[in-house]
């Protein structure tokens, strides 16, 4: 069930990123996306009555293995949050300098290239 | 308990989600794109990942300051509907044939709260937790997975970083081309 | 660039309370990043946390004075300088420990856990990180959202996106 | 010889980082690091060649770190990076001098394509696959508006949209294979499925991944961002694009995963194989319509790439051979080809076909380069072309799918015609707008740029000896690591 929030939120964003005229939308769309797929991760990796994955001085090792969460999506949810915001940096510059050439952020004006 | 509470915040995600897109002010839907990352920055408090939860926090608020600052400061008209009809259309048969899909497999996924991992005591994910701070001294698993057993990965993650950095700098610099050599393709 | 009588950025209420704050956060910044091998966070979120403090002197005292402490061209050499440094981290592995990659300080001199200076070369790789997000981070939100040179009429214009509001 | 490996990956790594430190002052140094680092990075390719290995990186065994292999298939590929990437930045040097800014950032965005491209190849794990994709596209999405005219943007940013799709599709298939067996190892998955077979799961999320790289390998329906994004980069960078990228990033995952991964099933060889048709009578069909000469070239790596997925979906050893030695061949013609027609540019400022002509005489090295490669992507004897087409044309026939083997020369026929249509505009005869007083200024273009010119036509002119030997041959030891299944990759990659 709760998967299935995950991937209409997917869908949400997919529709945002193909149907929208402003770029802005785009740009927001495409931030929906990873979200739900950044959240999908975390979420398959929780574990009923989990705890962070982070040990200290006092923990005991064999509560510790048998309750703690998956760590590994973790890591890779902070990478792809990473490569998340590179995209979105690379995609406001572009926008921004569509929008010094064009004036506006509506696509459907800037159709100069056919196919 | 946590599966409620995790579920009402995805339930507020997709609202938030909808408003942002389907908002005609730009600000507005900024605003709750943010609301959203909150939202599931709050999630992974919930489900025992606060190094993600922090993560995520810090850089949604950068972003969102990136984009109202690039984007909306200098443009605040408008643009809102869809694109041309037949790309609507094209767009809703794809997202439903996904719902097929989605409805076809989400039955089979393990339950929310039984990770993969259990499966066999031999997963990577088990391995971490039970010698990660043997192996690397490192208290924080999720440290030691992206520094040491995936640090290969994390050197990836910097470099997409730096490049989309580069590429910024290169499509913002003033001068493009050395002449106007090539004239317009229609 | 500013006229005498005008100032940039945000309300004296604003101003104020970046004064009192910015070292907190940038000494938070710099706790998450070292303390990443041992608490949640660690050189990704510490860094942008740093290049939030800048973000934060930008927006509410104008540019003059973050760009002041930490300048452009010298972000883009500590970002160059930090992912260099991380991957000389990496590649020290080939020659003590065999592989890229590879521990090599906690392979040969196991440390104390739940100490600093654990962990071998995972600190060492997190202010790395570090260096390299908060300094990347800043100079993308600068070339992004304040500064922007324009060619007007075949010159190089220089182009804030800065509010101005007059001094009383 | 491992740490070969990782210093395919690294060095242009270090050399991405270390260019903008200090290219700033030194205005040489960015030209001449970027053409000594390719070139170490083709020593070392070439060195790697044909060669077996498996690198664990960190000293972790494979399913706890991330492990890196190189068999026949990725050196083949590795290879072709390495070369065409040393072409391309030695046809750089003169080429920005003229035309663009801002070496510096040109070079390390270049290297940190490539470095994303040989990871990409390299890499044994889905997940590391993933960000070093991430990587190359990122990188190519930069160059692609490098320019920053209108259109170049425009074609940047769909490009970057519908790439990034593409990327969060496969993010999310890697997700889901990871809910389902808890690795992210490909050898381990394939371990996994080979075991319990495919389940609704697995089914769904190979066909996302499938479908993120059918994006970025631009076959048909999929393709919408190739003809806006290949034209629009400079001349270098669209040889890169279309020579190696879509194979890197495109091609070979999808080889990798439909034959060691998910094992090839009758169900993909159709998908593979119609999807392989369409691609290339569509291609050919739009390329016959152009007069863009860069836009041209673009219709027709859609087309070409139709013939390779043609080949590797037949499922047969020979039509596996000819499907790499096709990708091998077309990565020389076609980065020939954008070459010339970036030394077209170079020269007369324009690339529309109505307004040149007359060039045979004024540029003889990039005209006869041209006149061979277009030889060799009609596929005419003695030709690489050629014998790459007839070895995918024979494996329809043996295959007893005479229809594909039809349609395979009904492309190479149309083919021939697009590129006649070239020869007849721009090198022999002269287009409707041709200016005479401008062509007198024409003349041919500098050393450095006809020494890839010549180089890649060298290789055109004799590629097919690399064919000698059949599936003993060069190249065969990449079709060995194709058709091996899956248990030998696993057993290769886990040991066990």
């Amino acid at each position: 069930m709760i998967y299935a929030l995950c991937f209409i939120l997917f869908l949400i964003g997919l529709y945002g990123v193909t149907c929208k005229k402003n770029i802005v939308k785009i740009i927001l769309g495409m931030v929906i996306m990873e979200y739900a797929v950044n959240l999908f991760l975390i979420l398959s990796g929780w574990r009923k009555g989990g705890q962070p994955p982070i040990i200290d001085s006092q923990t005991n090792m064999e509560t510790f293995v048998s309750r703690a969460v998956d760590p590994l999506p973790q890591a890779l949810v902070l990478t792809s949050i990473v490569i998340g915001l590179g995209i979105l940096s690379l995609m406001v510059a572009i926008a921004i300098r569509l929008y010094e050439r064009y004036g506006t952020f509506d696509i459907t004006e800037m159709r100069r290239l056919k196919g | 308990m946590i599966e409620i509470l995790v579920g009402s915040f995805l339930v507020f995600m997709i609202i938030g989600a909808l408003i942002a897109l389907e908002t005609s002010d730009l600000l507005s839907s900024v605003i709750s794109v943010g609301a959203v990352g909150a939202a599931m920055s709050i999630c992974f408090l919930l489900v025992g990942a606060p190094d993600i939860a922090i993560t995520q926090m810090v850089v949604e608020i950068l972003s969102l300051v990136i984009l109202i600052r690039a984007t909306i400061r200098r443009d605040l008209t408008t643009i809102d509907g869809d694109r041309e009809f037949f790309g609507l259309m094209a767009t809703l048969a794809m997202i439903f044939v996904f719902l097929v899909l989605g409805f076809y497999v989400f039955p089979e996924l393990p339950r929310f709260g039984t990770p993969s991992m259990l499966q066999s005591s031999q997963s990577p994910a088990q391995h971490y937790l039970r010698n990660g701070l043997k192996e690397t001294g490192a208290a924080n698993i999720v440290t030691a997975v992206i520094l040491d057993y995936r640090g290969y990965d994390t050197l990836g993650e910097a470099t997409v970083l730096f490049t989309s950095i580069l590429g910024a700098l290169a499509i913002l610099r003033v001068y493009s081309r050395k002449k106007k050599s090539h004239d317009g393709k229609k | 660039m500013t006229e005498k009588n005008k100032t940039v950025g945000m309300s004296l209420v604003v101003q104020t309370v970046t004064r009192w704050l910015k070292g907190f956060i940038f000494l938070y910044g710099v706790y998450i990043v070292l303390y990443g091998h041992l608490s949640p966070g660690g050189g990704f979120p510490g860094g942008v946390i740093i290049a939030s403090t800048f973000v934060l002197l930008t927006l509410s005292f104008g540019k003059e004075r973050s760009l002041g402490k930490l300048g452009k061209l010298l972000a883009s050499e500590l970002d160059s300088l930090g992912a260099l440094l991380f991957l000389l981290v990496a590649a020290t592995g080939i020659v003590w420990g065999g592989t890229f990659f590879s521990n090599f300080i906690e392979r040969i001199a196991p440390s104390r856990h739940f100490h600093l200076f654990s962990a071998g070369v995972i600190p060492l790789c997190n202010i790395a990180i570090g260096m390299k997000v908060g300094a990347s981070l800043f100079m993308i939100f600068i070339i992004l959202a304040v500064i922007r040179v324009k060619e007007i009429n075949g010159r190089r214009k220089l182009i804030t996106t800065e509010k101005r509001r007059t001094k009383k | 010889m491992t740490n070969n490996i990782i210093t395919l990956v690294a060095l242009p790594l270090g050399m991405a980082f270390f260019i903008p430190m200090i290219g700033r002052k030194l205005r040489w140094v960015p030209d001449l690091l970027g053409n000594i680092t390719t070139f170490a990075l083709l020593v070392l390719a070439g060195g790697c060649f044909q060669q077996q290995a498996v690198y664990n990186l960190g000293g972790w065994p494979a399913p706890l770190g991330i492990v890196l292999v190189l068999d026949g298939l990725s050196s083949l590929l590795l290879l072709i990076v390495n070369l065409i990437s040393f072409m391309a930045t030695l046809f750089s040097v003169q080429y920005l001098e003229k035309l663009y800014t801002s070496k510096l950032r040109y070079y390390s965005l270049f290297l940190l394509m490539v470095a994303g491209m040989n990871g990409a190849v390299l890499t044994g794990d889905f997940f590391n696959l993933f960000v070093f994709l991430e990587i190359a596209s990122i990188a190519s999405y930069a160059l692609v508006g490098f320019g920053c005219e209108a259109e170049e943007l425009e074609a940047s940013f769909k490009y970057l949209v519908i790439g990034s799709v593409a990327s969060t599709f496969i993010l999310f298939g890697v997700a889901l294979f990871y809910s389902q067996f808890a690795t992210l190892n490909m050898a381990d998955i394939a371990f996994h499925l080979k075991q319990s077979g495919f389940d609704q799961i697995s089914i769904v999320a190979s066909v996302l991944i499938l479908v993120g790289f059918f994006v970025k390998a631009a076959l048909v329906p999929f393709h919408a961002w190739l003809p806006d994004a290949h034209p629009s980069a400079p001349a270098p960078i669209s040889a890169m694009l279309s020579g190696v990228l879509i194979k890197a990033i495109g091609i070979y995952p999808l080889a990798r995963l439909a034959y060691n991964i998910f094992g090839i099933t009758p169900l993909l060889i159709s998908v593979l194989t119609s999807l392989g048709i369409i691609s290339m009578m569509i291609g050919v069909l739009m390329a016959l319509a152009q007069w863009d000469f860069k836009r041209l070239l673009a219709y027709h790596s859609i087309s070409q790439m139709g013939y390779v997925i043609l080949g590797l979906g037949l499922g047969t050893p020979l039509g596996i051979l000819g499907g790499l030695f096709h990708l091998f061949n077309h990565s020389l013609f076609k980065s020939l080809l954008f070459l010339d027609s970036g030394s077209v540019e170079y020269e007369t400022g324009t690339r529309q076909l109505e307004k040149l002509g007359q060039l045979a005489k004024k540029m003889p090295v990039t005209s006869t380069s041209t006149l061979i490669a277009s030889l060799s992507i009609s596929g005419i004897p003695p030709f690489n072309g050629f014998w790459s087409k007839l070895v995918i044309i024979m494996a329809c026939l043996q295959a007893s799918r005479p229809g594909l083997a039809l349609w395979a020369v009904l492309g190479s026929i149309l083919t021939l015609a697009s590129f006649s249509k070239i020869q007849r505009y721009i090198f022999l005869g002269q287009g409707q707008e041709f200016d005479l007083e401008a062509a007198k200024q024409w003349h041919e273009v500098p050393l450095l740029m006809r020494i890839p010119l010549l180089v890649l036509a060298t290789l055109c002119l004799f590629g097919g000896i690399f064919l000698i030997g059949g599936l003993q041959g060069p190249i065969g030891s990449g079709v060995q690591a194709l058709v091996e299944n899956s248990t030998v990759y696993i057993s290769k990659v886990l040991g066990r």
